[in-house]
């Protein structure tokens, strides 16, 4: 199993925060994951081509290929707007 | 130390136990305070509400914290950020420094704040909302 | 605004007061403490007197809150020193800048420090006194 | 008259603050002020040597060579130490 989060804007237009799936097959980088995710239709294709997005691997901020593994948590976000 | 709350702080209770624990050590103390700016001045105001992503929040602010305390030396640090419902003028973030040196505190204020502003995954969402 | 005083001062009440006045307008508040550090560790403690030049002193600080708000973009300073005897760890000195931009406030923050430090007429008398 | 205040350190050595005198005759800048206070002494000589020394006219920082009137405060003191 993976554990997949959206945040902020991206979670508002995904309509999902979180869920948890089991890592497909073949999917050992981020942009297979990506690619996978993406064929769940127009709306995850053109959300998760924003190359704004930054993604956190076990919550630490990772580049665009990282690779994953079984038990990882995934999170998807806009750039950061705290302070 | 690092705390993210929904609850409101006050900047003056924090600075005043870091300078009790001081005990003489520090001569310089240096905060940072961001408040919620009113952006409107006609008949709306502004609603904000901070998300962040619990866990990797705290990770990432105690990670800056370290990194400042690395750089500098420093007798004290301390980043407190809210999230949740926000109003004007309301505090968001308080960040202090404390340091024999003057010019360390401010230096290592100003990263921890410049660097909360970049790593930390807050966001903010603002609504005008008719009054 | 700027004060010279013997009596001790709170910069909780300070930055507060300064908070509650911005009403949304500046979203970042630097503030500058300066405490009496405790040089000694043995069985002795510093004295320190705070003696200045009354008149002058009032001039100066004006002068330097001035050259602030001309040089950066701020919604409220403030310089608060105090004079006479003091203790370890007490509060000397308090310097607030607020702005709408973080980089300003901390800019003018450190600026008045630095320009307090150098063109105020301050002159700290140190004393060992065995306990 | 003209008042002459002396400050910390320098006030102590002298064991005078301040005191108002009469401007002297032939005094228009602090070069000869100077000169004529140190006329005092040994101890107005030395003390008034010391480099390091600020003076102010008026409450303002000014050069050493800067021209006095009647009526004015004139301070001397050593480096500030505040903040």
């Amino acid at each position: 199993m993976i554990q997949l989060r959206y945040f902020a804007s991206l979670r508002e237009t995904l309509g999902i925060g979180d869920e948890q799936i089991e890592l497909p097959d073949n999917v050992s980088d981020l942009p297979a994951l990506t690619r996978w995710l993406q064929g769940r239709g127009e709306l995850w294709q053109s959300a998760l081509a924003d190359k704004r997005l930054h993604v956190a691997v076990n919550q630490q901020i990772v580049p665009a290929d990282a690779t994953i593994a079984d038990g990882d948590e995934i999170a998807w976000f806009p750039p950061v707007t705290g302070g | 130390m690092i705390r993210v709350q929904t609850d409101d702080f006050n900047p003056g209770i924090e600075l005043e136990q870091l300078r009790q624990e001081n005990n003489g050590q520090a001569g310089a103390m240096v905060s940072f305070t961001g408040l919620v700016r009113d952006l409107n001045e006609g008949d709306s105001i502004t609603q904000l509400t901070l998300e962040h992503y619990p866990g990797m929040t705290e990770k990432a602010l105690t990670k800056i914290e370290a990194q400042a305390n690395k750089q500098w030396q420093l007798t004290a640090t301390l980043i407190i950020h809210r999230v949740g419902p926000l109003q004007p003028n309301d505090n968001i973030v308080l960040v202090v420094a404390a340091s024999i040196h003057r010019k360390q505190a401010f230096q290592a204020c100003e990263f921890m704040i410049d660097t909360l502003k970049t790593n930390a995954p807050f966001w903010k969402k603002e609504a005008l909302q008719n009054s």
